[in-house]
């Protein structure tokens, strides 16, 4: 990796719901630069959790780490107003589905122009004009109607770019994206995608994806994390994926059907207890 | 094994017409597939065909006999549905015993059983579990109770809604070969809806594409590799997903 | 077009679900008015009347004729705006009514401003901080309000306050000897002796409501701060609060401006709703404080079988709480975006 | 014996018991955890055991009056004091548990069937039928408890068994509107969709499928409903309306008791205390309840 | 503190239903109308003797079959219009032709619409003649005309200005008033309060008070604590413990005098268990007297046990009934109920005819007898009596507002038509299917008897008979009454038949 301190530099994160035995993620390690980091694994491995621990958004979990820093900042013992100014700002996430991420009762433009006067100070306008440009930066087509529709008004695609418009409004250094289009229809997706990569790209700044969708990962990130029960088992560069050593993410590429691919039995996973062992440990 | 043959299906919900006027055949021991944006329709035909939805208007024949005229018995015992969420399918306070013994109870079968450790076998549960709720089953093993709970009345039509997308790919592939293997061993006719023309082309022979309450055009499985749609949106859907598959 | 015509065909199906409930009412309250043991005549005539002289008032009440035929004159003379006279004071009824409820009224609007400020600020508060000790105490705090009977606490409330420690009014609106020396302008004794330049009268009327009113207000806040309370917790937890808190907005911004902004149609229905609720409250409160209002007309009129006053009285309520239910659902309609 | 014979009863039982044992006791574990649940369970455990034990744990008759020994103040002979016939209040509280708890049990009993009943029946198949008993259950709903228990009441004559009869009538529309709602949502699941497929009839399916489903919130919201009630019967049994002298119902007991207040306090102070506490317990348990068998995360578990 | 030129009165007004004397009943609205109407003569409210009133004199004819009375010159109503003799006469006919309420008074004794110009007689402007329709005791009637209702006296010309459609005034009398007592009505809201204000036209000495302010307090604790807080000057409905309270206060004065009426326990002779004359006998000894009238009667009744009240002429002592549980077990054994009965007692709710009930259920129970306690209000109480469904009741009633022994004998014993289809729901003799012809024979004689000495011997011969018959109705408390006022205050006077607020005065 680069000589320069990573961005994010996370040791041993654990997080436990209040009211649950098991923490729901477990001593995951990981850093990360001005690149993008996909983040994948089965339903209820942890994902989001690692996501919005990283942002302090789980009031009512414990959280324990060895290290967790965002750039000069530690994140475990910053107090909330520090967290205040690092939201938004510098680090922000776009949640899984429109439908319920925005304030069904607030029009879209204003959610956008509300976080952007959140951390800059300037009037109305000025914000309203920065949230249209931001708008029509996501490719929307129509950005000054837009502004002014309520979130039941707009499709899940103009949803999802609405809040990626929202996020990544003020600049910030990270980007956590939590299945920012499984939501989506196939067809939509794509262009989705497009515009979240064009914008990262742009701006040059760090990116997890998280999704349960290892092909897309595989396309759209440098480096992946496969979470399984919590814990990462294996992390890999994407482009090396085909050649993955853990069972678990081997079994995972290959139970996926396939355009045009054999009609045969499709390769079931056999899941082992062993794979709840860190990668590094096996042989 | 039995031909499915739909026939002017339309239904409206107030004033909004849901589906114009929808025709299609299945032949004996087909997968037919359905696809399409969300919200076009494609459930609503299996609800209409399935007669969960009463107020539409056609016919839809199951080996030369309108499902409206069955008696509710012989309706139940030739065609059954699984439905896509494997969550919102089971019910949450019944044990995987009263899931199963229920529909036989209803059909006054005997030897009821032998008959839920059949059905529980053939979908590769063991019987111990029959005494398990739902929430003590994975999403997976919730989806094979519901294709069990489908069996069981020995049907010769499955309609499959969306089976496997709420379901990890691991847990999908499982499923999709369970259906696949039925198909072989007992000869179900399918109608197969999905979004994922992954899915589709792993399972089905023809398929049908839908817009907005209309089939836009009904291909053979062959034609997804190569694109060789000619109706725009199936293009366009077809394309996409192929991109997605070569981009990712 | 379609739209608009949709609107129309809602508008005129409630409307119409609104016309059967009412048609229901009425005949709910003509049941009521008719099964009641209490002999309306006996109370006229008096203990040692004659045979004569209670059928001779009998028959004047048209209690001789048949039942359908008593229901169908009921509904002739609601429909010309007749609701009867009252056997008791010998008036119209809705005439006695008006005098009654401006009396209620007051007394329920001052306790449904204590009421809600007390309520929805605990209530948000109790959401916010959820199974630490602030939500504990505020929840058995407000729970006790719901648990306590209200006839209980006022008689309670006025032996400390008033026969104790003197600092509230005691029985009726104001003091006894005030009373018939204001004007009867709008009812509402606290403005007609302000307008009337009346301060003492007014000082006297503020002494007497406060108590009575205090004691509603905290039983009625008890709903309010529950509702709140579940209102809020739902919105908590709802991913567009997380999305605002991403944002770094501070968990004041996100509470007021987000959650709570998204309540607030709901909180003025239940607000609503708890004022009308009030009423059952007054039958109470007012019975223990003498409070000359509709809760104490009711009773009253209960008491001696006066049926025209008792109808009329159970089928305000009824339009009351009709009328509340249909307000809520317009503020719903006018603001809550998804319903327009 | 014909329960014995019951096959499928004895098939089931062994194997649902412990699962609901289990429920049970899970359910009661986590509200003994919570202060305030806590509280309320302890409440009513003491409620029962004093109307189980009255006889037991009464000192005196409750009945029995005592003209000379008249609005006696607390002491050890009278723990609560005597009232303005001499009978023992300690004792009459006792033995007015056993009122209070057949107000609640009663109305619970009349209540929650017609309510579960209208309410998933108008929510299963909606339509007509919906509207029709919809505007009924509108009908008693645009009313205040009290107030149409009161006409009810003074249209039946007073008696206990009266104001039960006026309570059910004001309790079972919310009830039945809960019922309906949670109806809704269900009627759209899968589950019911599959049971339909395999032909079971309306009646089957509200029964075994749409009723189990609303029993925890309908449950939730007798218990916090209990409440409400015995607010209510004692507003009446304070208007005397609801049960008649001698017996020892607390409202009542309050409102003759209010005649002595200023002099005597004990008499109204500790019926008061009783119906708080109870109607406290209701309103914390049904509170702890609903964390505990919380329906919205019941799907999801 | 409360003003010192207005009396604030609290009372309870559940009762109060119109202000029309033709229409009123029971004692609180003949407490307000007394002060509003006069009537021709007037009750002394302590020595209970006939005074004038708007009368100056009155002669009773020999023959005991007619009354001449001479009206003032000076009295006018407070419209300004003279009292004549026509006014007297519309305001008696008003009331039969209206046959409300107080015309049940009158037709029992025999007047009716029917012959009105022969009853009341228009001599001159002042001079007024009343014909007897039937042997008749003119005391008895004077004592009736004494009292507001019957009595009041109402402005004709005023009346008749305000009336509809030939209904006499009815309407607007309900709710006003046109007479000529030292108070006039201001205003009155039913349950809530009613406005008297000085009468400037009254013929007699101004009152001191301008106003006088009734409020519906039914709550005694209202009442006391109104009066502890000087709210309040005079309350006339406060319960027991509450004037025991008082008598501690020293600012507040209490105090009881003798009223109408009685505290009774009721049987059903319809029931073939009561209908044994030894069954009552038993119950007479089954109340504790005693017991009940010092824990639950001071302040509402004093012992008495026979059916007329003390304060009427004629009265005897009380023939000493105790409880006497073995003696009344015997008396059942001999009846054949050895083994006691199950039956009930009905008892309106309120509380000192509760308590007495609860009481006599006590003291029933030692006797074996099981009684059941049923409550309701009045309606239901006293209306499953007037329909005779009963077995026992405990209730109060039984006349007296005129001092005179045929007021309660004619309430309580006389019967004159035992069938169900009488309906003569006025005599609580038919209520509880009591009927003895000798008894009724001697009522009726006994009222016309013209020799003072001889009646007053007929009357003590009734009640020995009625002790020795066991009548249907045990009276065990005769009724008193209680108010409590500022000790500032005097001139007040307790009985509500007989109070009038004219001679009040605050001297602070
Ligand atoms: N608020 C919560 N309280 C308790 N447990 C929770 C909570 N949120 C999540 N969990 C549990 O934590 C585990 C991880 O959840 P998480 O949402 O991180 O999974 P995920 O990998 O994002 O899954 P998905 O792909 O379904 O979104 C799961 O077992 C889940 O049930
Ligand atoms: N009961 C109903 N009332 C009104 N509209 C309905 C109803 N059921 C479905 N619809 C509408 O009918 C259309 C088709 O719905 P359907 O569920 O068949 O779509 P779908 O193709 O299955 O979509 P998805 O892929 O999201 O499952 C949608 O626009 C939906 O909103
Ligand atoms: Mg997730
Ligand atoms: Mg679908
Ligand atoms: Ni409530």
């Amino acid at each position: 990796m680069t000589e320069e301190r990573p961005m994010l530099d996370v040791k041993n994160l654990s997080v436990r719901y209040r009211g649950t035995d098991t923490p729901a993620v477990r001593d995951v390690s990981f850093t990360l630069g001005r690149e993008r980091l996909g983040i994948v694994g089965e339903s209820g491995s942890g994902k989001s959790t690692v996501g919005r621990a990283l942002l302090k958004l789980l009031p009512t979990a414990e959280l324990t780490a060895d290290r967790m820093r965002f750039e000069e900042v530690d994140l475990l013992t910053a107090p909330e107003r520090k967290m205040l100014e690092l939201r938004g700002q510098r680090m922000s996430m776009i949640l899984q589905d429109p439908k319920f991420s925005l304030n069904p009762i607030q029009r879209c433009g204003l959610q956008i122009a509300e976080a952007y006067r959140t951390h800059v100070r300037c009037s109305k306008g000025e914000a309203r004009a920065k949230a249209i440009e931001m708008l029509s930066a996501v490719q929307i087509r129509d950005p000054e109607r837009v502004f002014d529709l309520y979130p039941h008004e707009v499709s899940g695609g103009m949803g999802q770019r609405i809040m990626i418009a929202m996020m990544l409004l003020a600049d910030p250094g990270l980007v956590i994206a939590d299945e920012p289009t499984s939501a989506l229809d196939v067809t939509v997706r794509l262009k989705v995608l497009r515009i979240l990569d064009g914008l990262v790209r742009e701006k040059g700044i760090g990116l997890i994806m998280i999704s349960h969708d290892l092909s897309l990962v595989r396309s759209f990130c440098d480096r992946v994390l496969i979470m399984y029960a919590g814990r990462v088992v294996e992390t890999l560069a994407a482009r090396d994926l085909d050649n993955a050593r853990h069972p678990y993410t081997q079994g995972l590429l290959a139970a996926q059907p396939r355009i045009g691919g054999s009609r045969d039995e499709l390769p079931v996973l056999e899941r082992k207890d062993s794979w709840l062992e860190p990668a590094e440990e096996r042989p | 094994m039995k031909p499915v043959s739909v026939e002017h299906m339309s239904i409206r919900f107030g004033a909004v017409t849901i589906l114009p006027d929808v025709s299609f055949d299945v032949a004996a021991g087909e997968c037919f597939g359905l696809v399409g944006e969300s919200g076009s329709g494609k459930s609503t035909i299996l609800r209409c065909a399935s007669m969960l939805l009463s107020i539409w208007t056609g016919d839809v024949t199951i080996g030369g006999r309108s499902v409206r005229e069955m008696p509710l018995n012989e309706r139940c015992r030739t065609l059954q549905m699984v439905f896509q969420d494997p969550y919102g399918s089971l019910h949450p306070r019944h044990s995987i015993r009263t899931v199963l013994s229920e529909p036989l109870k209803i059909q006054g079968l005997d030897d009821r059983e032998r008959r839920m450790r059949e059905a529980l076998g053939d979908v590769g549960l063991p019987a111990s579990f029959l005494d398990r709720y739902p929430h003590q089953l994975s999403g997976g093993q919730r989806q094979r109770v519901a294709i069990a709970r489908a069996l069981i009345l020995e049907p010769e039509v499955l309609l499959l809604d969306e089976p496997t997308s709420a379901l990890d790919v691991s847990v999908q592939a499982e499923i999709l070969n369970l259906l696949v293997r039925l198909r072989e061993e007992r000869g179900f006719t399918y109608i197969m809806v999905s979004h994922d023309l992954a899915v589709i082309d792993h399972m089905c022979d023809r398929f049908a594409v839908m817009q907005s309450g209309e089939i836009v055009e009904v291909l053979p499985r062959e034609a997804i590799k190569g694109n060789e749609a000619t109706h725009p949106y199936a293009r366009e859907l077809i394309g996409a997903s192929l991109e997605y598959e070569s981009v990712v | 077009m379609t739209l608009n015509r949709q609107h129309m065909r809602g508008a005129l199906g409630q409307g119409a679900s609104i016309l059967v409930t009412l048609f229901g009412l009425l005949i709910l309250t003509f049941v009521i008015g008719r099964i009641m043991p209490t002999d309306p005549v006996r109370a006229i005539v008096g203990e040692d009347a004659t045979q004569e002289v209670y059928m001779n008032v009998y028959q004047e009440l048209g209690l001789d004729k048949p039942m359908w035929q008593q229901f169908f004159l009921y509904l002739r003379d609601l429909a010309t705006g007749d609701f009867g006279t009252s056997i008791r004071t010998g008036k119209p009824v809705i005439q006695d009514i008006l005098h009654a409820l401006p009396a209620t009224i007051e007394l329920a609007t001052f306790a449904i401003i204590i009421g809600a400020c007390l309520g929805v600020p605990l209530g948000v508060m109790a959401a916010v901080k959820k199974d630490r000790w602030q939500d504990h105490v505020i929840r058995v705090f407000s729970l006790m309000g719901h648990s306590m009977p209200i006839f209980w606490t006022g008689m309670i409330g006025l032996l400390v306050f008033y026969a104790s420690l003197g600092w509230v009014g005691g029985s009726g609106r104001m003091s006894q000897f005030y009373i018939g020396m204001v004007p009867d302008r709008t009812g509402f004794l606290l403005i007609d002796s302000a307008v009337a330049g009346q301060w003492d009268v007014f000082r006297s009327a503020l002494r007497h409501i406060i108590l009575p009113a205090a004691l509603l207000g905290y039983s009625s806040s008890a709903y309010i701060t529950r509702m709140t309370r579940s209102f809020m917790l739902d919105q908590i937890n709802q991913e567009y609060v997380t999305t605002a808190r991403v944002k770094g907005l501070s968990q004041r911004q996100t509470i007021w401006r987000h959650a709570f902004a998204n309540i607030r149609v709901q909180l003025v229905t239940i607000v609503a709703l708890a004022y009308g609720a009030l009423l059952e409250g007054a039958v109470l409160i007012e019975t223990v404080f003498a409070w000359p209002g509709f809760g104490q007309y009711l009773t009253s009129s209960l008491r001696i079988g006066d049926m025209n006053a008792v109808m009329t009285c159970v089928l305000i309520v009824g339009l009351i709480f009709i009328t509340l239910n249909i307000i809520s659902d317009i503020l719903y309609r006018v603001f809550d975006p998804r319903t327009r | 014996m014909t329960m014995l014979d019951d096959t499928s009863g004895q098939t089931s039982a062994p194997r649902q018991t412990p699962q609901a044992l289990i429920a049970a006791r899970n359910i009661a574990v986590f509200l003994a955890k919570a202060p305030p649940s806590a509280f309320g369970l302890i409440v009513l455990a003491v409620l029962i055991l004093s109307a189980l034990f009255a006889p037991l744990l009464a000192t005196h008759d409750p009945y029995v009056q005592d003209l000379q020994n008249t609005l006696q103040a607390p002491s050890a002979a009278h723990f609560f004091g005597t009232d303005e016939l001499g009978r023992d209040i300690y004792s009459r509280l006792l033995y007015g548990s056993r009122i209070t708890l057949t107000i609640i049990g009663l109305v619970s009993i009349v209540v929650g069937p017609i309510g579960l009943f209208v309410g998933t029946v108008a929510g299963y198949f909606g339509g007509k039928v919906d509207i029709v008993l919809m505007r009924l259950t509108d009908i008693f709903l645009s009313f205040p408890s009290l107030i149409l228990s009161l006409a009810f009441v003074a249209a039946l004559g007073p008696s206990l068994n009266n104001a039960i009869v006026a309570i059910s009538l004001t309790a079972w529309p919310p009830i039945a509107r809960l019922a309906r709602a949670e109806t809704l949502t269900f009627r759209q699941a899968d589950y019911i969709a599959a049971a339909r497929l395999q032909g079971a009839s309306a009646t089957r399916i509200i029964w075994r499928s749409i009723v189990p489903m609303c029993m925890p919130s309908v449950l939730i919201r007798l218990t916090l409903n209990m409440a409400t009630v015995i607010l209510t019967a004692a507003g009446l049994g304070f208007l005397g309306l609801g049960a008649q002298p001698p017996l020892p119902e607390w409202g009542a007991m309050i409102a003759t008791g209010r005649r002595y207040m200023i002099d005597s306090w004990w008499l109204v102070t500790f019926p008061g205390l009783a119906i708080l506490s109870v109607s406290l317990a209701f309103n914390l348990l049904g509170d702890g309840l609903r964390d505990a068998l919380d329906p919205k995360q019941m799907n999801r578990r | 503190e409360t003003p010192d030129n207005q009396l604030v009165v609290a009372f309870n007004m559940n009762n109060v239903l119109t202000m029309d004397p033709a229409a009123i009943t029971g004692g609180e609205t003949v407490q307000i109308l007394n002060n509003v109407y006069d009537s021709l003569v007037s009750l002394d409210p302590e020595s209970k003797e006939l005074q004038p009133r708007l009368a100056e004199s009155w002669e009773v004819s020999d023959d005991n079959r007619s009354v001449t009375f001479n009206l003032r010159e000076d009295a006018q109503f407070a419209s300004g219009n003279p009292v004549r003799a026509e006014d007297v006469k519309y305001s008696l006919s008003r009331i039969l032709e209206l046959n409300l309420a107080q015309a049940s008074g009158l037709m029992s004794r025999g007047f009716s619409a029917d012959a009105i110009d022969e009853q009341f007689v228009v001599e001159d402007e002042h001079t007024f003649t009343l014909n007897l329709p039937q042997p008749d005791d003119p005391k008895l009637i004077l004592m009736y005309l004494s009292q507001a209702g019957v009595g009041s006296i109402v402005d004709k010309e005023l009346v008749q200005e305000n009336a509809q459609d030939g209904d006499m005034g009815r309407d607007w009398l309900t709710n006003n008033s046109a007479g000529s007592g030292a108070f006039s009505l201001d205003q009155w809201r039913g349950n809530e309060f009613v406005i008297l204000a000085r009468n400037d036209n009254f013929w007699g000495e101004a009152p001191e008070m301008q106003r006088v302010l009734m409020r519906h307090l039914p709550e005694s604790q209202s009442q006391r604590l109104g009066l502890e807080q000087g709210d309040i000057d005079v309350g006339f409905s406060l319960a027991a413990p509450d004037l025991k309270g008082l008598e501690d206060d020293e600012n507040i004065e209490i105090r009881t005098v003798p009223s109408a009426g009685f505290y009774y326990l009721a049987v059903s002779m319809k029931d073939e268990r009561f209908a044994d004359p030894k069954v009552r006998e038993a119950l007479r000894y089954l109340i504790d007297y005693d017991g009940i009238n010092s824990a639950i009667m001071p302040y509402f009744g004093v012992k008495r046990q026979r059916p007329i009240n003390s304060s009427a002429f004629a009265a005897l002592p009380d023939p000493g009934y105790e409880l006497n549980v073995e003696k009344a077990k015997a008396l059942l054994e001999e009846a054949g109920y050895g083994d006691g009965f199950e039956t009930s007692i009905r008892v309106i709710s309120t509380q000192q005819f509760l308590d007495s009930a609860t009481a006599i259920q006590g003291t029933l129970a030692q006797a074996g007898i099981d009684a059941e306690i049923i409550t309701g209000d009045g309606g239901q109480i006293y209306g499953a009596m007037r329909d005779r469904s009963f077995d026992l009741l405990v209730g109060r009633g039984g006349g007296g507002q005129q001092p005179h022994p045929d007021s309660n004998l004619r309430a309580i014993v006389y019967n004159p038509d035992n069938s169900d289809d009488a309906g003569l729901t006025n005599y609580q003799g038919w209520r509880t299917s009591f009927q003895d012809e000798e008894l009724n024979q001697m009522i009726e004689d006994a009222l016309v008897e013209r020799d003072q000495d001889t009646q007053v011997q007929m009357y003590e011969d009734i009640q020995k008979m009625i002790d020795d018959k066991v009548i249907s109705i045990q009276p065990f408390s005769e009724r008193v009454v209680t108010a409590a006022y500022q000790d500032d205050v005097s001139g007040i006077v307790i009985d509500p038949w007989v109070s009038r607020f004219e001679d009040v005065t605050k001297d602070r």
